[in-house]
């Protein structure tokens, strides 16, 4: 690990192209960026449940704490609410706290530090102070673990006025995004997915920045654009493979923040096209992806819509147990497929 | 009741942490075969805990369980096919294949639902408890929860609610050191977890929670007091995980040392000492409660029981992915008598 | 206050033709609701911060305690995750609790009882026990309470497979849709709008229920298809009062049940008009009308759309505490009459 | 420090009460004749609690608020002028007109957030605490709650951690007997509030709250422990609030007699009388502190501010609508020392 600066904050822009990027797991992506950002500012710190000696439940922080000590990558007792509140504390008195949940679901205990004081802090101080904070938190199904350990919970997050929301879908953005957070004076929400961490993809050594706010074009399509986050990136870039030898030209698009969100791309791509592909994991009633619907149709690209902008999601249902019934709750290739190539014949 | 010296008692207790045990041991097993899915939290190690406090329990009474359950569900009484179909994403299983391990509950017997969340189960015991003492009943509330629960904000608001409206309640404690990686001694700043029941004006005690005889005193004390209109009680059983935190721990956090120094406190094997009249809890000349033969039998009975829910459970068809959003809401005009159905 | 029976569920149906409305305001239609589900069943009771002796913080629960008694009108400290877990644990034992959240801000404090537990138990245990409760809590802006007690999140609700969400608009409405709740075995949040408390209206004295999912016309019109919830609907019609001088003639729909949803109503209206303005408190961003929105261009109403889609919503910022920004921050009549006429008129 | 022997500390702490008192008196007169808008929590008769305990800190010591926070922000500092022009929603108010009363802070005086979430502020104070400690600063961070942020979850996890951690923290309990109409006795199980804090393994005392001496000597006993390393400490404040809980209170929960006989007990009064050397908390036979026209001053000072604060902000101009999306996120790139620009 090479960090390029000392100063503060956590070195500055690197140009992406002097940098030769390796191969890393998401997961490694992760630490990666936090233990640049680590070294490169003494403010910014982690803590969390078992981020310490076990090296965190999905095994994220693994030998930081080797690292950095056991002051600045720290275990917490089992108290989400106490946790991301004393991130908004050391936030509002000058640290830069990355807190760990294990589980976005259990963001549902920290609601309140999250939307009612995070957020809301610097706005109703009318701007006097700031809270740099970020929260990560592992979301999606496909382990098994049943209604409380899978949810997709990010159309909560990308509700409420001043939080940003993350997800990255790739290991370069899993650092690069995580290490813009960092940077960012705003709390921010991180939300990885469990099924991503053992992922592998080229990230650059050196601590370089992906903003926040640009929505990546993971593939260029004609007759079709796919939006996608999370796990359902890679899972719609093997559809638009399979699409393309059945003759289908589908591009693919990553928003990667939900908050602020790059929506004029998205727009120009369905404006191209014509035609949309919504797809989350989140159960669908609600979703982010109705957020992008309504972008899309209140937008020029209306006038160049040859078909109904169309929504692929998980089930309105909590994700259940059994591996059988998990699968059907949430969107997999096939369905994608499927989806899409009704889109382009039937319109 | 004195689990030790009564014979039937005695059975039933020993029994009981043997099913426990080979039923989680048979988990462990098939989980590491690849024959079962997700997750698992194994209170292998813990066993006299559920049993202690359950055999304090009468019909009708309620538990709320956590994420480490398999053994309270088994000591309140459930049936061990429904628990293998259900750890086997069967039809059959309680839950129908949709909770799996960390919600397996049998509601008829009482259980008001394992629970993934740490500490989501206690405000709902307390719950449980205010609708008992709404409509009259003499029913009570056992809530389990590890030390980890305890620093949990749900924990705090429900303790508080049964201690102020005196409810019938007993906040049953598996303290087993570590609430993952962290030790009680990192995550409280205070000798024995007992001592937070004093700042709720309720009762506390700690207790070997290896030894059923101490948990069951404890929590009948508790339950007898609860029944009677007497409010609510802590009781802190110290106890230890045999086993991981889940799967994916790698044991990083605890000595070898540790591990073994509690395996040689096996509660298992330290009250078959003593119902057999060997071992140090025993009581005074009085005949041993169980010969080495019933122990034996009672043995056999728990190996074959849990072989026998394997079987039926394979044997079950597989949770039907087909009616997957039916019990998303239950449907209007069903007839509920309570709100739970058997 | 009469009820017509004693038997279990609380009174039957009654024959809405044979009863005569008085006017009542809409917290004294909600308090009767409460009343009369209480006198026919004694399963339900109400419980929450101040409902006793106080009355409720928002005076809705009134006397109450001195007819039913301080078991079943039941003060509670300050502590919302446990009255809303200790709900949820009634529910389970057979009761049907109601509870009173101060300020829906406060339900994220609750928010693991609510998503994680009362939404998912029934589901989770394959069906085998239901958790019948009702949630209500005050919504909205309007008074000057700021960033903290003012919000509205009924799209977090909304996300949530498992709860129902009802957002009641008049006065008979907060009546019969809070006995609708009441009798559902499922977990129900009824979001009341803390400006239309003392709004009158008819009310049948009887308790004569409205049935959740059943989207209201408010009124009919030819050219544009209004869609607004909570307070947003009488401003709708306001409007489409003005617009109606203007030469415009405007529906208005009024959801009342976000889950679940009649969008069937919604749709044929919209393809009837050609034209949709959706109109919310909540900020925009994630907020329910996007999901409105999908849902109408996802329909066969698409193909008979003569303009875009589009939202009318609080802004994506905080609620400020001042009088003239807190009124900027979210729609008013003016901002439906200007924007509803431009839909008309430019397309 | 003694506030009723030495003249400059006595003249502080009666300014810094008569301040609080005219300014929320000022603001209780302009909200019934409508010129405030919103709602208001007013602290008359709580006023020794921020007095005592603000006097106790020093610069760069950091405090978290609550709804009822205009005492706490008087006390640690703020200027009136811009408190003033806050709740009359003017473009100068501490937050621009976005905050109002309830998010009432003068960040530059180390006042994190006044706090319209009840216990909101406490987890929050534990960690400013351990951004002070993790950067080896030794300033000392005052968390103001009341009775009723005691039975919040939120108030449990703050504690704690801040517990476990040895962090700088002194936990301030305005404890004015009531959570708007639910009284302690019925909240709570036990006698005092400060028995809560022995299950976190801190010290907590019970004090006369409307003293500020009684108040200030048990939080600067806990300052220095917290300054020194000595981690966390609890203190209990005894008062009581003369007005309702906000604008909607009919004060239906409690007796006129009970309101009476703490008016009787005004804090100001005493403290007036204490200083002059009337008083029964008078030291032996040293001089009176303040004479009567020292505390004629006081009274005046305290008059001629707030009236100048209501000048003031009269003036300024109204919040203004244009802008009002521009601080919901701050600007990146925006150099950022700490986390708080003054
Ligand atoms: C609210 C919440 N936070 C964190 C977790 C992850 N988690 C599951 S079990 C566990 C440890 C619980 O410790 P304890 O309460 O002592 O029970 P034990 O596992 O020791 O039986 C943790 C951190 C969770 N399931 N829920
Ligand atoms: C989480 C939360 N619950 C409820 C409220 C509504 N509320 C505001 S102040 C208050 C009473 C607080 O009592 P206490 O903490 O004793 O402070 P006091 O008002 O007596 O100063 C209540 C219930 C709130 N603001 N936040
Ligand atoms: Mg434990
Ligand atoms: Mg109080």
């Amino acid at each position: 690990m090479t960090t390029t600066s000392d100063t503060r904050p956590a070195s500055g822009p690197v140009d992406s192209a002097a940098v030769e990027p390796r191969t890393l797991t998401y997961s490694e992506a992760v630490r990666e960026a936090m233990a640049q950002a680590m070294a490169a500012d003494d403010r910014v710190f982690l803590f969390g449940e078992d981020v310490g000696t076990y090296g965190g439940a999905f095994g994220v922080s693994g030998d930081l704490v080797h690292r950095f000590g056991t002051e600045r990558v720290r275990d917490t007792p089992i108290s989400e609410l106490g946790i991301v509140g004393a991130a908004v504390g050391a936030g509002l008195a000058g640290m830069r706290p990355i807190v760990e949940i294990q589980f976005s679901d259990f963001t549902a205990q920290a609601m309140d530090q999250i939307a009612n004081q995070a957020a809301k802090i610097h706005f109703m101080l009318g701007g006097a102070a700031t809270v740099p904070m970020v929260l990560r938190a592992p979301g999606g199904s496909g382990t098994g673990a049943a209604a409380q350990h899978s949810q997709s919970l990010e159309a909560w997050f990308a509700h409420v006025p001043g939080l940003k929301v993350v997800m990255p879908s790739t290991a370069a953005d899993a650092k690069g995004l995580l290490l813009s957070a960092i940077d960012d004076p705003n709390p921010v929400i991180v939300l990885e997915h469990k099924l991503l961490y053992k992922q592998s993809g080229p990230v650059p050594e050196e601590p370089v920045r992906v903003p926040l706010g640009e929505t990546a074009v993971r593939r260029t399509g004609t007759d079709v654009t796919i939006v996608a986050t999370g796990v359902m990136v890679s899972r719609a870039l093997e559809a638009a493979e399979r699409l393309a030898a059945d003759g289908v030209s589908a591009g693919v698009l990553d928003p990667r923040t939900l908050r602020p969100l790059d929506d004029r791309t998205i727009v120009d791509s369905v404006a191209a096209t014509g035609r949309a592909l919504l797809v989350q994991e989140a159960p669908k009633t609600g979703g982010f992806m109705s957020e992008i619907a309504a972008r899309i149709v209140e937008s020029p690209a209306f006038g160049r819509l040859q078909a109904p902008v169309s929504r692929l999601c998980g089930l309105d249902a909590p994700i259940p147990y059994a591996p059988q019934l998990e699968q059907a709750a949430v969107p997999q290739v096939d369905d994608i497929v499927t989806k899409a190539g009704e889109l382009v014949r039937r319109w | 009741m004195t689990l030790t010296t009564d014979p039937e008692s005695a059975r039933h207790a020993l029994t009981t942490m043997w099913t426990i045990r080979r039923f989680e041991e048979a988990v462990d097993d098939m989980f590491a075969r690849g024959l079962m899915h997700g997750t698992m939290h194994l209170s292998i190690g813990q066993e006299a805990v559920p049993t202690g406090a359950c055999m304090a329990l009468s019909e009708g009474d309620y538990i709320t369980s956590t994420h480490r359950g398999h053994g309270h569900c088994i000591a309140k009484g459930a049936k061990l096919d429904a628990m293998m179909a259900e750890l086997l994403a069967k039809e059959t299983g309680y839950c129908r294949g949709r909770g799996g391990s960390m919600h397996i509950a049998d509601v008829a017997t009482g259980n008001l639902g394992a629970n993934g969340i740490v500490a989501g189960g206690v405000p709902i015991a307390a719950g449980a408890g205010l609708a008992v003492r709404m409509r009259g009943g003499s029913e009570v509330v056992v809530s389990f929860f590890g030390d980890g629960a305890v620093n949990e904000g749900a924990w705090h608001e429900g303790v508080n609610l049964a201690a102020i409206w005196d409810l019938p309640v007993v906040f049953v404690c598996e303290n087993n050191r570590y609430g993952m990686s962290m030790s009680v001694d990192r995550a409280f700043n205070v000798d024995t977890l007992a001592e937070r029941a004093h700042g709720y004006g309720i009762p506390g005690v700690t207790v070997d929670g290896n030894d059923p005889q101490a948990v069951h005193d404890a929590v009948a004390d508790a339950v007898q007091r609860a029944r009677s209109g007497g409010g609510p009680s802590f009781v802190e059983a110290l106890t230890y995980r045999w086993k991981g935190h889940s799967k994916s721990d790698k044991n990083l956090y605890r000595t070898r040392e540790e591990i073994e120094s509690w395996r040689e406190r096996d509660p298992i094997a330290a009250f078959e000492a003593a119902v057999t009249g060997g071992g140090a809890t025993a009581g005074a000349a009085t005949a041993p409660a169980l010969s080495a033969s019933d122990v034996e039998e009672c043995r056999t009975l728990a190996r074959d029981r849990v072989r026998e829910a394997i079987r039926t459970a394979n044997a079950a068809p597989d949770a039907d992915a087909a009616t997957l959003t039916d019990a998303v809401y239950a449907p209007a005009g069903e007839p509920i008598a309570g709100g739970a159905r058997a």
